[in-house]
């Protein structure tokens, strides 16, 4: 097994604990958590082939990464703002409890 | 102009800590264990017993009348009365106590026990410095501890003192004026009773008793 | 001469890691200057408590602390020794832990506070050649450590089970992440100047002189609002007053360290202390020209003497500060962060831009002056717009 | 692979798993902490100082923070008593047990995969602020825009509604 095969199931795990969190907890901030985790396994995958990658000066990987961390801090300002409205809404941030559209 | 007003502030607090250095008049604190502060006419701490003259034991103006044992709210004051009397400054026999004890970790320093003292014999000190490392020992002051001397007492609160002293002279003088009459009474009554005996005597030959001097009147 | 003198504590770094053998070389001497963090920074913390309790008591008109000297001895050295005492009674009190409390967390939280304010250090420059890890984006290193504070506040707020601990803790979270961002801004404009995130770069580039004065960036009009702007910062981020609702006394008993005592507490207060002192230090670096000396005749002083000296100076302005301003409020503290702060923060960034690209004469000192000072009074005014100052009405309940 | 980066590997993954497994959400706030800062340091081994300072700047810093935030603000910092857990959760962990077995099998069986590990590639501050400025000067604006909008977006997603509606809201 190469480095770059180690760093792939450590990222490949990452995204399944994060998937499976996401699917199986109820709570909406458990949900954005296991989201931040898929997010941040995509991240390692892209640093591993970066780093291993044929064309590292390219940076290609790297700035993917710093990118998506920008859109990462954006994606949880604006789920967390949701899961407020919600809880603020309805008084209660279960997703079970929340499963119609209407207001 | 924003940020002016923070400007003069730091100015003042400056101003002082320099001038903090340069003038001792500006330091509000003393260093303590060396130096005091001058204490107010009317501090009061716990209270002690006055005597009068250089023995404690045969001037202390307490009678043990109990009433500011009776009055004191947390009961912190402990007293026994003596079986036997002595005179007290008037020269008239009185009770003394035994005991007296003032616990000042009880004691709140209301100065009730003061107020009704009859005798002026119970005032307040300003002695602050009392702590100790024995809690239950150290803290209950006996009467060889409570006994201050009454110029103590006039160096402590002259005004007070002197208040205290105007009415023990009073009561002295007006004890000393009853005697008097008293003595006078008794003279003229020895003297009539003289005369009434050398009467009698000329016809009874049996001579009456001299009467009692009269008790001093009660205040 | 003078030049060993300045390179006394390198050498003597070189010295010692000679006796180590080849391969444990860059061990040793990380190890070593661990050591000399973790002794220098508490001890410069000690002295600093006696400095502001003394000078606190100046400004107020009393003596501050003056008997305890050399322990055992009649030697009273001002009041100087007192940390000694305070630091045994500190560390032997009881630990006490409330019985509701998260255990692992609450055990946890001083120990998360404490380490990446000593990470921080790691990047700082003491003196010429006297930096520990000479990073090359050490400024980033710097604010991502710093970020992390912020959690290990959140951890002791939250797992004492109280609810001073906890409004102490979501009032610091919020003072910090505010304050963060003019912080940031603010040292941004230095990074656009030099053009690296290094902090020797940063230094080297302010350690030049003209007529005998030092280009230090203070020096210059965004120099000295970022200066400013940093500064008041980080009174913020470090909890000190006016910014000190954190911990506001009279409010909140201590806010999220109440439920600490003894040992715990002290990490605490050391973490305050030793964040305060690597923000100063990160000022120093960045705008008053870190060890470097602000004219070419005083340069033969060594590196560390004025790069303490500096630290203690602002040290003594935080703590005259303290002793001055009252505290203030939470809507002021926010209004004043995002409506003030951040907004003076990006025009001068602005203004930093067109000085570096504006020819070297007196029109760019004009342009810069009135750009800084026109924005400065627009804001200030807009800052005290909606402030109603007047005798204030009470109104009581029925 | 050093010894040194399976560790944090490990340290990461439990990190990761209580995260998603424990009962207290305030717990498992910070166990993601935790599990970001492993990642933090996964990527200062594989050579990217930057992006590992990045990461602990920007989730540490920011994201665990907003989560403590909001976890406090929709009082949810003790434990539930009821379940915590879906009604579908044994499907769920089972299609990522399934994603987990598909991933690893073609990451072990791929051929395109380099079997040689190159040397350490630069990135230094200053390339990867040159790239951000010429190659990737686009992605960097819109990115720009994007944080833009959704702190707009979340600022008035979050903004108290008028008091109108939450009295009305106060009364249901």
């Amino acid at each position: 097994m190469t480095a770059l095969q180690g760093c792939l199931l450590i990222s490949a795990l990452l995204f399944a604990i994060g998937f499976a969190g996401a699917v199986t907890r109820r709570h909406a901030i458990l949900v954005l958590i296991g989201i931040e985790l898929m997010l941040n396994a995509a991240n390692l995958n892209f640093i591993a082939f970066w780093r291993f990658g044929p064309h590292p000066e390219a940076l290609t990987g790297f700035m993917f990464v710093l990118f998506s961390m920008a859109l990462a801090g954006a994606e949880a300002a604006v789920g967390l703002a949701l899961v407020i409205a919600i809880y603020r809404h309805k008084k209660t941030s279960n997703l079970d409890e929340v499963k119609e559209l209407k207001g | 102009m924003l940020g002016e007003q923070i400007i003069k502030g730091m100015a003042v607090t400056a101003r002082n800590f320099f001038g903090s250095y340069v003038s001792k008049e500006r330091l509000t604190t003393v260093q303590y264990p060396e130096e005091h502060l001058a204490q107010k006419e009317n501090t009061r701490q716990f209270p002690f017993l006055v005597y009068d003259g250089d023995d404690w034991e045969k001037g202390l103006r307490c009678v043990a009348c109990q009433i500011c044992e009776k009055e004191c709210p947390p009961k912190c004051i402990y007293i026994v009365k003596s079986k036997d009397k002595k005179p007290d400054y008037k020269g008239q026999p009185q009770i003394y106590p035994l005991t007296f004890d003032i616990d000042i970790s009880v004691c709140m320093s209301c100065q009730i026990c003061v107020e009704v003292c009859p005798f002026e014999s119970i005032k307040m000190d300003t002695k602050f410095e009392l702590s100790t490392d024995d809690r239950f020992g150290g803290l209950l002051l006996t009467k060889d501890k409570l006994a201050k001397s009454n110029t103590y007492y006039q160096k402590m609160h002259p005004q007070d003192a002197a208040e205290s002293d105007a009415v023990i002279a009073g009561e002295k003088a007006k004890a000393e004026a009853k005697a008097k009459a008293a003595a006078e009474a008794k003279l003229k009554a020895d003297a009539e009773a003289k005369a009434k005996a050398a009467a009698a005597a000329a016809t009874v030959p049996i001579a009456a008793p001299a009467p009692t001097p009269p008790p001093p009147p009660a205040k | 001469m003078f030049d060993k003198l300045d390179q006394i504590f390198v050498t003597a770094l070189h010295w010692l890691v000679s006796f180590v053998p080849e391969a444990w070389r860059s061990l040793a001497s990380s190890l070593i200057c661990i050591a000399f963090i973790l002794s220098v920074f508490p001890a410069v913390f000690s002295v600093t408590t006696i400095f502001e309790r003394k000078g606190i008591g100046r400004i107020q008109n009393r003596y501050g602390p003056n008997r305890v000297g050399i322990p055992f001895t009649k030697i009273r050295l001002a009041g100087f020794g007192q940390f000694i005492p305070d630091g045994v009674k500190m560390l032997t009190k009881e630990d006490i832990v409330p019985r509701a409390a998260d255990k692992i967390v609450h055990f946890l939280a001083p120990v998360v506070m404490l380490i990446p304010v000593l990470l921080a250090y790691a990047v700082l420059p003491f003196g010429r050649n006297m930096t520990v890890t000479d990073y090359d984006a050490g400024l980033l290193f710097f604010f991502a450590v710093g970020g992390a504070v912020e959690l290990s506040v959140f951890m002791a707020g939250w797992s004492s089970r109280n609810k001073y601990s906890l409004l102490g803790a979501m009032r610091a979270i919020a003072q910090m992440v505010s304050y963060e961002i003019p912080l940031i801004l603010s040292a941004v404009t230095v990074v656009m100047v030099v053009g690296s995130l290094n902090l020797n770069a940063i230094i080297a580039h302010q350690n030049q002189y003209t007529f005998g004065i030092a280009h230090w960036f203070v020096f210059t009009p965004w120099g000295l609002v970022g200066f400013i702007l940093f500064f008041i910062a980080s009174l913020a981020e470090s909890n000190r007053t006016p910014f000190d609702l954190p911990e506001a006394e009279s409010e909140i008993i201590a806010g999220y360290f109440t439920e600490y005592s003894g040992f715990k507490f002290a990490l605490f207060f050391l973490g305050e202390y030793l964040g305060m002192f690597a923000i100063i230090g990160l000022g120093i670096t960045l705008f008053l020209g870190g060890w470097t000396s602000p004219v070419s005749f005083l340069t033969w002083i060594p590196s560390y003497v004025w790069f303490f000296t500096k630290l203690m100076a602002i040290v003594f302005v935080f703590i005259w500060i303290r002793a001055t301003l009252p505290r203030l409020r939470m809507d002021q503290l926010m209004n004043f962060a995002w409506k003030f702060m951040l907004p003076l923060a990006l025009i001068n960034i602005l203004v930093a831009g067109l000085w570096h690209y504006m020819a070297a004469d007196w029109q760019r000192w004009l342009v810069c002056s009135t750009i800084i000072f026109g924005a400065y009074v627009i804001l200030g005014r807009g800052l005290m717009h909606n402030q109603k100052l007047g005798k204030r009405i009470y109104r009581y309940a029925e | 692979m050093s010894i040194f980066f399976i560790l944090t590997a490990i340290v990461t993954l439990f990190a990761a798993a209580s995260a998603m497994s424990l009962r207290n959400l305030v717990h498992c706030a910070l166990a993601l902490a935790v599990s970001f800062t492993g990642i933090a340091a996964l990527y200062l081994q594989l050579d990217a100082q930057f992006v590992g300072f990045a990461e602990i700047l920007v989730y540490v810093g920011a994201i665990a923070i907003l989560i403590v935030f909001a976890i406090l603000l929709t009082r949810s910092g003790e434990a539930p008593e009821n379940s915590v857990l879906t009604s579908g959760w044994m499907a769920g962990i089972a299609i990522s047990a399934m994603v987990f077995t598909l991933l690893g099998w073609a990451v072990l069986n791929s051929s395109a995969i380099p079997k040689e590990n190159p040397p350490a590639p630069v990135a230094t501050v200053k390339n990867v602020g040159d790239a951000l400025m010429t190659k990737f000067v686009l992605p960097l604006e819109i990115i720009g825009l994007v944080l833009t909008a959704a702190m707009i977006g979340a600022v008035i997603i979050a903004l108290k509604e008028s008091s109108k509606s939450e009295t009305a809201g106060r009364e249901s």
